[in-house]
């Protein structure tokens, strides 16, 4: 059975992209899985499945993927190298290629202990550009860490996250190339709230060329509350939120605060439209995927691309 | 040959961590143990044998740091720094100073003479003592060879009255009576104590000093009956009572005894006599301004000894008090001038801390010396004097062993001793009963000042 | 609230920097007096040389509770001497907590006033003042 | 340096609540400096647990005494003599220390006072700072002499991970980011693209996970 | 002759900081974390307090610092560091320095002459010790203007030390100054070397003390006078003519009519080699000389001593007793060019305290007697009056000649040069702590050679220099002038201050 990723077809025919983001349940419930698989299907090229988010125990982000690909999705298997070791990873990259997913995004994931496993040992064995790299050369080369040959190479496209807003600012795009070189196809940003500083990102992004070696994509996350735009600000890692947003939110009453969220969005998503090098938007709307549709209507994206 | 005196002393240890004059405060914040640290390079192992007294709460680096300072300046976080012990601060008082206390503190303890490098680092001058010196001569017989020759040089001094003239029958027999005389191998005798704390252990450790070395202590009588302490051994009772109150028999079997200066102290010391004619008797007189007429009185009328004594400073009672050394030099010049100096022996006791100071107090008049407080001092004593107010005594005195105490006090008349030995030696002289009133081979200072240096700013001098 | 006979049955140790009072060797007396061998008094060179061993030994030895009194902040001699002791303090008192005993049986105090104060005031203040602390459980007779 | 911290004392009474004969010895090297376990600490430990002792009614013996060096045969035989008067020894060491005295007195029962915590730097008066775990395999010419396998919460080896705010770490907001530090001392040093190379895994077999290391040099063995 | 008087060129003060980490001062300087390593400190202050440090500054060289008085200069770090980072203060050990011959202040002040060459600018009293009496209460009175017609050329600090026309060699040191004995076993041969070095860059003289003759000293042998004690230790013929100078000790100050007493400790291998004595077993110096029992005896030796070194000028060594007037003048008819009085406050080595503090008269008693005995008996000119025993300033040097001494001798001030503290514990444990009276090679290795030679080398040149101010302040041209004018000295005891004409000096 050989299929193509869909997001790499909508990517590679030059469409503007659009990919959502979605949590596994805390539970061996296939039911929310699929009904967030419902709600998404049509509306985004492909869907990314979280691993164990935020250290948070839950169900596994290959389970769901193969579950969201029965449901006629193409989904995103995210792999972090907090929680396996190197045997580990290249065995389920193995298996995740053989059970028909053709997309991965590689992460170093979320410290254990902001989750609720404190007490695990984080494994680190090989960090993101590591996992990036062994995925490229056990595609294209055929050969697992340390040079064993496979048997057969897994089909996957490559993708890595990048946050354009973290420090040292000027060291993010020669990381950002060194995903590239080490096999990053395709990228997907931290949420973008603060548009000058991306716009000087990208801006850097293209004074390297490498908008033309990798696809990408902007990170969305749509707020639901002035409550929550104050929180991600403070305490979320790598996040931050302008000021002005956080005081649009604010002024605005609370009831209405989630219609400005999406506001918001698709004001950035247009916004991301018109920029040089952006291939398209992911869209985190993080336990409130129900909204994805919606804003990928009112920004124009929505008929997606049938390829 | 003649027979040698001679103290034997022997290392004695303290009972109570010794206290010196100056602590360490070394923080520990930020030290960083380092491996060449200097409290590892300590000379004396301060840091290596440090602990801390639970009972005193007194920390090893107050008793052994001997002031090199090498710790302070070689620590790289200077975190090393030196203070006044408080507890060596605040011992005894203006006269008895902190010195003092820890020198007779190393004599009781080892038994030796303090000596130290580095020259003299006190006072050009001072009060009392200090404001006389001792003669030396560059060009004398040897009084000594090496080390053990100058104990040759005696030390013996007599105690009781001297006739001035022999006077012979024509059958060559002597006429003269001869007066009761009592020898003592080192000119100093052990005084009552001003203050003390109270129980047994103290006496007896004073009697077993005195008979170590062969001297005698003066004791209340009124104490000696009471606690029935027998044989009088070495031990001047001191008639604090009535005369009564000691039995002939008593009197018959002791060579000297104490009274004090009241009433008619001659015929006191008749009517001893008579009992005992063999009794050498002490009269106890205060020292106060007037006291030459008394002195020629009490000689005149036969007195065998005059125990002088001053107060724990050294002062007479008086208003304006001369201090010890100047009241003992005019008794004993008056007696000179009377021609009556021979007749009697004089003691003189109060305010004598140091070996140096029974020296200068010989040169000033004296025979012989009585000793107190250094007793005390000899058995740790930091002559607080809060027994005398009743409070508990920090060295706990009162629960030295009397064999302990005793050998402390022989190890510090010892040093004494020895000390005595020197001053002679460097005069050439080789007896102390030649030192007495030799003020010729003594340098006083308001002489030296006046010759000197009162004529200093002006022409024409040199 | 124990009345001040029963509050002079419990021993004290003081622990007191010598600058504090440059005549303590005499004024200790009056308080010594009255109180005898229920207050110990411990001049010290610096209250920095206070080490929490000093204070652990004073407990074990029987204090019921023990002060360690410094000069006022900025006056220490050695410039840090009190701030030391005040750090050095609280470690004691952690560790007696995990003892098991009540951390209020040291107490630092840091003297407001300029130093020249005499030794028996301060001692008869905190002596008089009123604590809940009983007798140290180190002091009952062992079953 | 090998630092550590004293264990909470309700683990160390329980510890050695069965024994009335305790010889609590120190070690007057990299746990003195930290100071977790040198002769004052020892001599706190030893006066805490006697109180303990004394007021639930019972009563030990404890002494005292702290090696130059726990984890060296040669230091530890100063025990020789007495060790025998004891029921238990009580260890200031590091985990090397305690086993080490336990190795030469096999019979003795010997307690761990301590909780050994890392290899570090003092970094002031009072903090100490991780920065080695002894990987076996040191890479610090590369990254400008930090390490990112300690300082790092990932270990990452082609940082930084994109979490750290005002160069702190996303994990430990008080700790730098060891990338930042990294990144900051190359550009510094115009030395910015030794990091261009895509570090490949690392090589863990001469850190942990074989079983103790071992050291042979057979110039210095006698 | 080595040094030939005119050309003579004095040597240069060189740096020579305290060998400890610390350096003891007056004052200390702490940096505390606020600071921000600026360096502005290091910028601002002109006496080199701070140093450069990897996180902050290092006040290194607190003991150079002026303390508090600095606050009304505009480089006043503590002000003026932008974080308040700097605290100042008395450096609390200060009080435990010292003695009151020796007080903290004069350590502190001879350290800082050793180091820089220079007078003290800390604010200390580098002048007198805290005695309350003799030198420390004698003051200059200097004229308040400078009578006309004064002589301004360079001031002249050379003496001669034969003046007795014998035909003997001239002797003229160009400070009047020369270094005490001290001997081989009581100080280490590095702290013997740096006196004797010291002595031949200043052109003066060293004694060897009574201990023998170490071959190192050897090349100095025109700066070195070699001594002849009742121990006869190390006395050899060839030691006698190999130098300028002999001394017969008949006393020393510190121990006047006691001999010496070298602990069998002490007695190393060397030592006892160099003694002529056995490995380990204390060694006696008795007193007195054994062969002199009178002045006629003591005039044989010193025959003895010019007949074996035609060349030589010889020095008698007395202590000071009631008499030392007439012992002058003795020495003088014995043959001696020089009589060297040592006064009992002086003294280096381990000597019983009984003795130090109360036999024998302070040279500042015996200095005046002796000059003026020896002017009425006419023949002053024709002997050198050399004086020691407590001399510790260049003031106390200046006071001795102005009392009647023509030169001093010193042995103390240079083992403070070389960082001494006085502690007194010379004998205790291992000997020296420090490194300077001690045998024990650990210890003595502390001191290096190159580095006491140019502290006792700066120290006397600061001496010197203050010898000069003294001299033109009172209008003289040579320190010649100086001697036994006691119209320029007041005691404190005697003198109002305001009946003083002309500028007591503080």
């Amino acid at each position: 059975m050989k299929r193509e990723s869909n997001l790499k077809k909508v990517l590679s025919a030059g469409h503007f992209a659009v990919t959502a983001e979605c949590g596994p349940p805390k539970g061996a419930d296939e039911g929310p899985i699929k009904k967030k698989g419902g709600m998404l299907k049509g509306y985004v090229d492909s869907v990314n499945v979280t691993d164990n988010q935020t250290g948070v125990v839950r169900l596994s982000s290959l389970a769901a993927c193969v579950i969201l690909k029965e449901e006629g999705i193409d989904p995103v298997l995210q792999m972090v190298t907090r929680d396996r070791n190197r045997i580990a990873l290249q065995s389920d990259i193995l298996g995740a290629s053989a059970l028909g997913i053709r997309n991965i995004l590689c992460l170093s994931g979320d410290h254990q202990s902001f989750g609720n496993q404190k007490g695990a040992k984080g494994v680190f064995d090989i960090d993101s550009i590591q996992l990036i790299h062994t995925v490229k050369t056990m595609r294209d080369e055929g050969k697992i860490i340390g040079g064993e040959a496979l048997t057969a190479p897994p089909q996957l496209f490559i993708g890595a996250a990048e946050n354009p807003f973290a420090d040292p600012f000027s060291y993010r795009v020669l990381r950002l190339g060194k995903k590239i070189r080490a096999g990053a196809e395709f990228i997907q940003t931290q949420c973008i709230y603060d548009i000058p500083r991306f716009k000087e990102w990208i801006g850097m992004v293209r004074d390297e060329g490498m908008d033309q070696k990798v696809y990408i994509l902007g990170g969305i996350t749509p707020l639901k509350s002035a409550k929550m735009a104050e929180y991600m600000n403070g305490h979320v890692a790598g996040i931050t939120i302008p000021e002005g947003i956080i005081d649009r939110m604010k002024k605005v009453p609370p009831k209405d605060q989630r219609e400005e969220g999406i506001k918001i969005a698709i004001e950035t998503i247009e916004a991301l439209k018109e920029m040089k090098g952006i291939h398209g938007v992911h869209i985190m709307a993080i336990e409130w995927e129900e909204i994805v549709p919606q804003i990928v209507e009112k920004a124009n994206l929505y008929p997606r691309p049938s390829l | 040959m003649p027979k040698k005196y001679h103290i034997h002393t022997s290392s004695v240890q303290n009972r109570l961590p010794k206290i010196i004059k100056s602590g360490v405060i070394a923080w520990e914040e930020g030290c960083l143990k380092c491996a060449r640290c200097v409290k590892k390079e300590c000379v004396y192992k301060v840091y290596e044998k440090r602990g801390l007294d639970g009972e005193s709460m007194v920390d090893s680096t107050d008793t052994m740091c001997m002031d090199c300072f090498r710790c302070v300046q070689n620590c790289p976080n200077r975190l090393i720094q030196k203070g006044i012990n408080p507890l060596y601060r605040d011992m005894g008082d203006e006269y008895w100073t902190p010195d003092i206390i820890s020198n007779i503190w190393f004599q009781a303890e080892t038994g030796r003479i303090p000596v130290s490098g580095a020259g003299y680092g006190g006072p050009f001058s001072g009060p009392g003592f200090d404001s006389m010196w001792t003669d030396m001569s560059e060009i004398v017989r040897p009084t000594r060879d090496g080390i053990h020759g100058r104990e040759y040089i005696s030390t013996t001094v007599d105690i009781g009255r001297k006739p001035m003239y022999l006077e012979f029958g024509d059958d060559g027999s002597l006429l003269t009576p001869i007066p009761p005389l009592v020898e003592i191998p080192l000119p100093v005798i052990f005084d009552l104590l001003p203050f003390s704390p109270p129980g047994d252990n103290i006496p007896q450790s004073l009697i077993a000093g005195a008979r170590s070395i062969n001297t005698y202590v003066i004791m209340k009588w009124s104490y000696l009956k009471e606690k029935g302490i027998s044989p009088l051994q070495n031990i001047i009772p001191f008639l604090d009572g009535n005369t009564d109150d000691i039995e002939e028999g008593v009197i018959k079997s002791i060579p000297i005894i104490e009274i004090p200066d009241r009433g008619e102290p001659v015929s006191v010391q008749n009517r001893l006599n008579e009992i005992n004619p063999q009794l050498v008797v002490m009269i106890r007189v205060e020292l106060a301004p007037g006291i030459e007429e008394k002195a020629c009185d009490l000689t005149k009328k036969g007195a065998h000894t005059l125990h002088l004594c001053a107060d724990e400073f050294g002062n007479e009672q008086a208003e304006k008090p001369l201090f010890i050394k100047d009241r003992v030099r005019s008794v004993h010049g008056t007696l000179v001038e009377k021609g009556i100096r021979d007749q009697v022996t004089l003691l003189a006791s109060g305010g004598i801390a140091m070996a140096e100071h029974m020296a200068k107090l010989i040169i000033c008049g004296a025979d012989c010396v009585a000793v107190d407080i250094p007793l005390l001092v000899a058995m740790e004593c930091r002559i607080c004097r809060r027994c005398k107010e009743g409070l508990s005594c920090p060295a706990k005195l009162e629960t030295v062993e009397p064999q302990w105490g005793g050998k402390r006090i022989t190890n510090l008349m010892g040093g004494w001793h020895n000390q005595l030995l020197e001053v002679l030696g460097a005069m050439g002289m080789r007896e102390v009963r030649r030192l007495r009133g030799e003020m010729g081979r003594a340098m006083f200072f308001e002489d030296l000042e006046r010759e000197v240096f009162s004529n200093l700013g002006q022409r024409g001098q040199g | 609230m124990e009345t001040k006979e029963e509050r002079q049955g419990l021993n004290f140790y003081f622990f007191f920097c010598q600058r504090i009072d440059k005549e303590q060797e005499k004024n200790r007396r009056t308080i010594e007096k009255s109180m005898g061998d229920k207050v110990r008094l411990f001049p010290i060179p610096c209250s920095g040389r206070i080490e929490p061993i000093h204070i652990l030994r004073a407990l074990e030895k029987g204090a019921d509770k023990v002060y360690v009194l410094t000069c006022r902040e900025g006056l220490c001699r050695y410039r840090e001497g009190n701030l030391r002791a005040k750090k050095r303090v609280s470690y004691a008192q952690k560790l007696m907590e995990e003892i098991g005993l009540e951390k209020e049986r040291v107490e630092l105090i840091n003297l407001k006033k300029e130093n020249g104060m005499t030794i028996d005031t301060l001692v008869e203040d905190l002596v008089g003042k009123k604590t809940n602390i009983g007798s140290s459980p180190l002091n009952k007779p062992l079953l | 340096m090998i630092t550590a911290e004293r264990k909470p004392f309700e683990e160390i009474k329980e510890m050695v609540k069965p024994y009335s004969k305790l010889l609590v010895v120190g070690c007057g090297t990299c746990v003195a400096e930290c100071a977790a376990g040198g002769e004052k600490e020892v001599a706190l430990l030893a006066s805490a647990l006697r109180m303990e002792a004394r007021m639930e009614n019972r009563v030990v013996e404890i002494d005292e005494m702290t090696l130059d060096r726990q984890c060296v045969y040669e230091f530890i035989d100063q025990l020789t003599e007495t060790v025998d008067n004891y029921d238990a020894i009580l260890s200031l060491g590091c985990g090397a220390g305690v086993q080490a005295v336990s190795d030469v007195f096999p019979d003795m029962t010997v307690l761990p006072a301590l909780n050994t915590t890392f290899l570090g730097e003092t970094k002031a008066p009072g903090v100490w700072m991780e920065n080695c775990r002894g990987c076996g395999d040191c890479k610090l010419h590369i990254f400008g002499a930090i390490c990112p396998v300690a300082r790092c919460a990932k270990g990452l080896f082609n940082g930084p991970c994109g979490g750290s705010k005002d160069k702190r770490c996303e994990v430990h907001p008080d700790t730098p980011c060891a990338w930042h530090m990294i990144i900051e001392r190359l550009e510094k040093k115009g030395r910015l693209e030794q990091l261009n190379n895509i570090y490949p895994p690392v090589d863990w077999s001469t850190g942990q996970g074989k079983g103790p290391r071992k050291i042979e040099r057979e110039d210095q063995m006698i | 002759m080595v040094c030939s008087e005119d050309s003579f060129v004095f040597p240069k003060v060189e740096r020579a900081r305290s060998r400890f980490k610390n350096a003891l001062g007056k004052f200390k300087i702490i940096i505390d974390k606020r600071c921000n390593n600026c360096g502005l400190c290091i910028e601002l202050c002109p006496f080199g307090v701070f140093k450069k440090g990897a996180k902050r500054p290092k006040p290194q060289n607190d003991h150079l610092c002026i303390g508090f008085v600095c606050r009304k200069n505009p480089y006043h770090c503590v002000d003026r560091c932008p974080k308040g980072a700097i605290s100042l203060f008395v450096n609390p050990s200060f009080e435990i320095l010292g003695d009151r011959r020796w007080t903290g202040d004069l350590l502190v002040s001879t350290w800082h002459m050793a180091e820089t060459g220079s007078i003290p600018h800390q604010g200390l009293n580098y002048k007198t010790g805290d005695s309350r009496g003799g030198f420390d209460k004698l003051r200059f009175v200097f004229p308040e203007k400078l009578p006309e017609g004064t002589y301004n050329g360079e001031i002249d600090t050379a003496i001669e030390l034969n003046r007795s026309n014998d035909g003997r060699p001239n002797v003229r040191i160009p400070i009047p100054l020369y270094l005490g004995g001290m001997s081989f076993g009581s100080v280490s041969i590095t702290t013997m070397l740096s006196r004797v070095k010291a002595a031949a860059a200043l052109g003066t003289f060293c004694c060897t003390g009574e201990g023998g003759y170490p071959e190192e000293l050897i090349p100095y042998d025109d700066h070195v006078i070699t001594q002849v004690a009742t121990g006869l230790f190390g006395v050899r013929e060839e030691t006698i003519k190999r130098v300028r100078i002999v001394e017969f000790k008949y006393a020393q100050g510190a121990k006047p009519g006691l001999g010496g007493h070298l602990l069998g400790d002490k007695v190393t291998p060397r030592v006892a080699r160099m003694r002529e004595a056995v490995v380990g077993s204390a060694l006696f110096s008795p007193f007195p000389f054994h062969s002199v029992y009178s002045v006629e005896d003591h005039k044989k030796h010193v025959d003895w001593i010019k007949e074996i070194n035609p060349r030589a000028l010889v020095s008698v060594k007395v202590s000071t007793p009631t008499d030392v007037d007439m012992v002058a003048v003795g020495s003088y008819y014995a043959g001696a060019h020089i009589v060297h009085l040592d006064g009992s406050y002086g003294g280096t080595g381990a000597a019983p305290d009984i003795a130090k503090k109360n036999i024998a008269m302070p040279i500042e008693y015996a200095i005046p007697k002796v000059h003026k005995f020896l002017i009425e008996e006419g023949i002053r000119d024709r002997i050198t009056i050399i004086a020691s025993g407590g001399i510790r300033t260049a003031y106390d040097m200046a006071k001795a000649i102005a009392l009647g001494a023509d030169g001093v001798c010193l042995g103390t001030a240079d083992l403070v040069a070389l960082e001494c503290i006085r502690c007194h514990h010379c004998e205790s444990g291992r000997g020296c702590a420090r490194g300077i009276a001690t045998t024990d090679p650990e210890l003595s290795n502390l001191v290096e050679l190159k580095w006491g030679t140019q502290r006792i080398i700066n120290l006397y040149i600061a001496w010197r220099e203050q010898l000069i101010d003294i001299l033109r302040r009172l209008g003289m041209k040579s320190v010649t002038e100086l001697v036994g004018r006691y119209d320029t000295l007041v005691h404190l005891d005697y003198v109002k201050k305001e009946e003083v004409r002309g500028e007591m000096e503080d």
